[in-house]
């Protein structure tokens, strides 16, 4: 049933899918990142940067513009502007970031639709890659998060690099019209075909050297809030938003009004939980007035808070918030820790009660 | 009440705001939602243009309260802003921004939505520079709201403190509208500000005051000198009460004003616990002494209801920052009883 | 090159016995991190000061973390305590204490400086992909701040680690007048190509250990956004601009705000620029001398002013 | 380049409030002509003008921005004027290396007797901001 294709016909797959914007990765100044492209994504490439999320969800997104009054000073209603129509194609996601887009999908269809986000992730297509090459590397951690470096939750198809071609997988309608539209663009894949994709997932699958042992973690979470663990594991951090901007399953937005030019829109950005004027409230306070507060929200979010919301753990372990961290703070680390602290305070209550009585 | 069994009112709006919802973060996406996404065929975030038709200044000083009626413009959106007491809606001053208010005002479908806002930040201040005829935006409304009918057969006692009596006004408004006053038993209500001047509503305490089957009580602000608060009336007309022991209060017959802080009248008025509910909100300060002066009554934590705020953005729990542990303020909330909020993480 | 560990095991030394005195509150010094990169440790107690470590891998600038606690409001019922903080400085970073002395945010009495010499440190991004391990300081490891860093042996340091550098050619500023070459068109495409990269996770400010206002301008809600929260090139422009302004003079190019940038703009360009022309103009250098006077805080009559109309 | 001939650039002036300001005055009573392009912000000394109030200008849409104090010497505050030189100079240098036309941002010294002078300024600073077109680097517009 699987497809091929040719490294080289991609680019004229690409000229065939004319209702589609297509993005993949790109190499810019070192750094991959997701954009509009024509054709094949470059050999080798890694783990983008700013997470692939950015399309469905885009760091900073117009929400509404303001309607005048007939004065032209004063802004006096909102209307959406125009939503695209065509489709768009995510060509060469990661595995671990297309699973955590069917993490968002869960939150921004929890109880109310988000329009923007629903209306952009309906009209996308996506295509998975096997991790090869560089990938997964050292930092990988996706099977320790019930991910693999060829899972096909969320993708449409799963691509799998063999060298001058790719072993093709269609896993949706949506990824079978992609196979129609290319026509002769692919090929039928052979017994062969079959064998080296295997081969290569299985290589993958061997390369994942990181594992985090996540048994236990939310039950330890469940006694460590106020506990002094927060206040060693934050010395270090600086506040910055490096480890949640880059997430691919953070979610947290601001909601802002931009006025230029006597133009008023409202837009949304990305926003991040380890700023301070995350959760200022207008009077001055704060309920999470420290890095140590900021930090224990962020890890009780993603392993204990969005687990009892919604059912997923907030984390696919693609590794960037280790990577990127200024400061060398590791997420499983950290994590896995609070396993060990939570055992001795166990221990320590039960010495003290022992000494009690 | 144990969470996740609160009972419902029977739908009478449309919308998302009617749906069941998980209370306490217990609940999944599943089942619930699927009838939400039916009914959700607007964008949630897009909000309904609004005119101000009457402004009132409640409280002065350099952070003045003012309360604020609007009249939605089209007519077709009015039933969807037909709220519950307690839920809350969010106010868009177009290029300013939005700003989250508890619904003041007694629920109907005639599109009239009140809320007061207290000047604090920059939304709220362009707020407090509107005019009559000017335009704000409307959407909401959201989160849960007070079980009034759940409490239909009980004693009522409403507590305010400051502006904090404003999402507490939707639910007394609701208990004593000639339609619902039957349902319900004795009603008290305790009410305190820093000054007359600042006591808010004043018309409508007026007319309260004239109901017979309503107990008002109101107080002011002890007057304060550089220790503290001074003993004796702040005020001529509001006398003071018992300081050092407000329960031992001899109340003269008929006297319904004096001079002392919400949780002391509170002791004075002894409010009985017995088959009864407090609906009390304020700021997390004068909640917590009014809770305690409750225990002393027999109150049990789970008879008292408050509303708790948080900074909020998208109001329908996508946006990540009103979280008190797993308790989204805008989803879950904004109507917890005080038991539920004893067991919050401390994160306030 | 000096045996690291011969340091290192001083820098132990010397920590263990100014806490096993108590002279000392605590100790600031580096301890192994994953991969290659050294991690902050805050060391406490003497028994603890065999985890401080030295090695290439000892990139980063500490003196953020003494800033922040010379700025920290005591916590409720907490009694000041007056004992001093120790800290593990490099040459380069002890050029930040001495620009924090300079600005009064950190009173000498306060701290105790154990400075090493330095011949250069690796750049954790050359690492990438290698062995994780010890690595050596070669031209391919060496982070670019080394390359063109003029100062060796620390300044202000209580006690000094390793024997005396020899200071090495004066820096050229090459990468800086490689931009300047450009034409307008060509430098304005180059920095909106960079700039429009940023995704504003502000790493760049909240790592330098001069960005230490209470509260920023980029973060300032009331009674007016200064910068908008969107993520586009204007704003993005906007904020680079005003943050190196703001380093102006100060910057004593530490590198830490380029090395921890995820996206890879060359902040150190910007930086470097201005601390190039307040040299020329005005022949100020950040770090030098604390008796020196703050670039902006001070003014000569002469002043070249050719723009000036 | 503003292919519209009937575009014309908005400038914004900090004008310090011991000279400049007054100087502004002086060339109006005088009832010189100078283009009608500048909106004027009177600050207390051109030392007041934080480089960033600059940036803001341009991000709100200024084409050109002009700051105007005394003369080197004469400063009210004896030296508020000499800061500002420093620090515009350097915002000056940096708008260059950026490549954001440093020709929009100038600093010029203008007496309270000097109505002539800000009459040229003005004049000058127009012209120079006219042939650069509409600024769209801070505002991210089509120019």
């Amino acid at each position: 049933m699987a497809n091929t294709i040719r490294k080289d016909r991609i680019a004229q797959l690409v000229s065939r899918l004319t209702d589609y914007d297509v993005y993949g990765p790109v190499e810019e100044d070192g750094v991959f990142l997701y954009r509009r492209v024509t054709g094949p994504p470059p050999p080798g490439f890694t783990n983008s940067r700013v997470p692939p999320k950015s399309i469905f969800f885009p760091q900073t997104e117009t929400m509404m513009e303001f309607e005048k009054d007939g004065t032209g000073h004063r802004f006096v209603g909102a209307r959406e502007p125009e939503r695209a129509a065509r489709k768009i194609l995510l060509l060469g996601g990661r595995p671990c970031d297309v699973r955590a887009a069917t993490f968002l999908d869960r939150l921004f269809t929890w109880d109310y639709i988000d329009p923007y986000y629903v209306d952009k992730r309906e009209r996308a297509t996506v295509i998975s890659f096997t991790c090869t090459g560089p990938m997964p590397n050292e930092q990988c951690f996706c099977p320790s998060m019930d991910g693999s470096p060829s899972g096909t939750e969320g993708a449409d198809m799963l691509w799998t690099d063999l060298g001058d071609s790719y072993y093709v997988e269609a896993l949706t309608p949506k990824g079978e019209a992609i196979l129609s539209a290319g026509g002769d663009a692919f090929g039928k894949a052979g017994k062969k075909d079959a064998g080296a994709a295997k081969e290569v997932k299985a290589a993958a699958d061997e390369r994942i050297t990181r594992r985090f042992d996540r048994e236990g973690v939310a039950a330890a979470l469940e006694c460590l809030f106020d506990d002094p663990y927060w206040d060693t594991v934050s010395e270090p951090c600086l506040g910055c938003g490096i480890c949640t901007l880059l997430c691919p399953t953070c979610h947290c937005f601001d909601i802002n009004d931009v006025v230029r030019k006597g133009e008023g829109r409202r837009e949304r950005t990305w926003d991040t939980c380890q700023a301070a004027y995350y959760s200022l409230h207008a009077s001055g306070h704060n309920p999470r007035p420290g890095k140590k507060h900021r930090q224990r929200n962020r890890l009780y979010h993603k392993f204990l808070y969005i687990d009892r919301n919604l059912g997923i753990v907030g984390c696919v372990g693609c590794g960037r918030c280790i990577a990127n961290c200024p400061v060398n703070i590791d997420i499983i680390e950290v994590a896995e820790g609070t396993k060990t602290c939570a055992e001795a305070r166990r221990e320590g209550a039960g010495a003290d009660a022992k000494g009690a009585a | 009440m144990s969470k996740g069994t609160r009972k419902r009112g029977k739908a009478e709006g449309v919308g998302p705001a009617e749906a069941p919802r998980p209370v306490g973060g217990r609940g999944g996406p599943d089942g619930a939602s699927a009838k939400v996404h039916a009914a959700q065929e607007h964008n949630v975030y897009l909000p309904v243009t609004a005119t101000v038709t009457k402004i009132e200044l409640e409280a002065g000083g350099a952070r003045p309260i003012r309360t604020f009626t609007f009249e939605i413009d089209a007519p077709a959106e009015h039933a969807r802003f037909l709220h519950r007491p307690g839920q809350f809606i969010i106010v868009s001053q177009f290029g300013t921004g939005e700003s989250v208010f508890a619904i003041s005002s007694f629920p109907n479908a005639d599109g009239v939505i009140q809320v007061s806002a207290m000047k604090v930040g920059n939304v709220t201040g362009k707020m407090h520079e509107l005019k009559v005829g000017d335009k704000v935006g409307l959407r909401g409304p959201y989160g849960n709201d007070f079980p009034v009918d759940a409490w239909k057969g009980k004693d009522m006692v409403f507590i305010g403190a400051g502006i904090g009596v404003s999402p507490v006004r939707s639910v007394y408004q609701w208990v004593l509208h000639p339609d619902h006053r039957k349902d319900y038993g004795n009603v008290t209500l305790i009410y305190g500000a820093r000054t007359p001047a600042d006591l808010a509503y004043k018309e409508e305490f007026a007319a309260i005051e004239a109901r017979d089957d309503v107990d008002l009580w109101l107080c002011i602000d002890w007057a304060f000198g550089p220790k503290g608060p001074i003993e004796g009336d702040a005020q001529p007309g509001w006398p003071a009460i018992n300081m050092k022991a407000p329960g031992e209060t001899v109340v003269p017959e008929g006297k319904r004003r004096f001079t002392c802080f919400v949780p002391q009248l509170v002791e004075v008025v002894k409010p009985s616990p017995e088959n009864a509910i407090v609906v009390t909100c304020g700021p997390p300060i004068a909640i917590k002494f009014i809770t305690q002066a409750l225990a002393k009554l027999g109150w049990t934590p789970s008879q008292i209801y408050t509303t708790l705020e948080n900074r909020m953005k998208c109001g329908i729990g996508k946006c990540g920052r009103c979280n008190i542990g797993d308790i989204y303020v805008c989803k879950h909330g904004p109507v917890f009883t005080y038991e539920e909020v004893k067991r919050m993480v401390n994160e306030f | 090159m000096p045996d690291a560990s011969a340091k290192e095991a001083q820098v132990r030394d010397i920590a263990r016995r100014w806490l096993a005195s108590g002279e000392v509150r605590y100790v600031i010094g580096y301890a192994a991190g994953r991969g290659n990169v050294a991690r902050a440790a805050f060391v406490r107690r003497a028994g603890d000061a065999d985890r401080l470590i030295w090695n290439p891998t000892c990139v980063n600038n500490l003196t953020l973390f003494l800033r922040e606690e010379m700025l920290r409001k005591l916590a409720k019922g907490e009694k000041p305590d007056p004992r001093p903080i120790g800290i593990v400085v490099k040459p380069c970073d002890s050029k930040t204490v001495v620009e924090l002395v300079k600005e009064h945010i950190v009173d000498p009495a306060r701290v105790r400086v154990i400075g090493l010499t330095c011949e250069g440190v690796c750049d954790p991004k050359k690492l990438v992909g290698t062995e994780v391990g010890p690595h050596a300081v070669t031209a391919d490891t060496i982070a670019d701040k080394c390359t063109v860093c003029r100062l060796h042996n620390p300044l202000m340091a209580d006690e000094v680690v390793g024997d005396e550098v020899p200071e090495t050619v004066e820096d050229d500023y090459s990468d800086v007048a490689e931009i300047e070459a450009m034409s307008p068109e060509e430098r304005w495409a180059y920095w909106e190509r960079q700039l429009s990269r940023c995704v504003r996770c502000y790493g760049c400010r909240e790592v330098c250990p001069l960005c230490y206002c209470a509260e920023c301008v980029f973060d300032r809600e009331k009674p007016y956004r200064w910068n908008e929260r969107t993520v586009q090139l204007p704003e993005n422009l906007w904020y680079h601009a005003v943050r190196a302004m703001h380093l102006a003079g100060r910057c004593i190019d530490c590198g830490e705000c380029e090395r921890v940038c995820p996206m890879d703009i060359p902040i150190r360009k910007l930086n470097r620029y201005l601390e190039k022309k307040a040299k020329e103009r005005y022949g100020v250098e950040a770090g030098r001398s604390a008796e020196d006077a703050p670039t902006f805080g001070s003014c000569d009559v002469d002043d070249p002013e050719e723009f000036i109309w | 380049m503003a292919e519209n001939d009937s575009w014309e650039p908005k400038i914004i002036g900090f004008l310090c409030n011991w000279c400049s300001y007054t100087g502004a005055d002086l060339a109006g009573t005088s009832r010189l002509q100078y283009p009608h392009n500048i909106r004027v912000i009177k600050v207390m000394c051109s030392g007041r003008v934080n480089p960033q109030f600059i940036l803001k200008a341009f991000q709100e849409g200024a084409d050109g921005v002009l700051v105007s104090g005394c003369h080197p010497g004469d400063c009210h505050y004896i030296k508020g004027n000499y800061h500002a030189r420093r620090k515009l100079t350097l915002l000056h240098d940096l708008m260059d290396y950026m490549g954001i036309d440093p020709g929009r941002f100038q600093v010029s010294w203008v007496s309270a007797s000097e109505g002539h002078k800000f009459a040229e300024v003005v004049t000058r600073f127009t012209e120079q901001v006219k042939a650069l077109g509409p600024q769209t680097k801070f505002t991210g517009g089509e120019a």
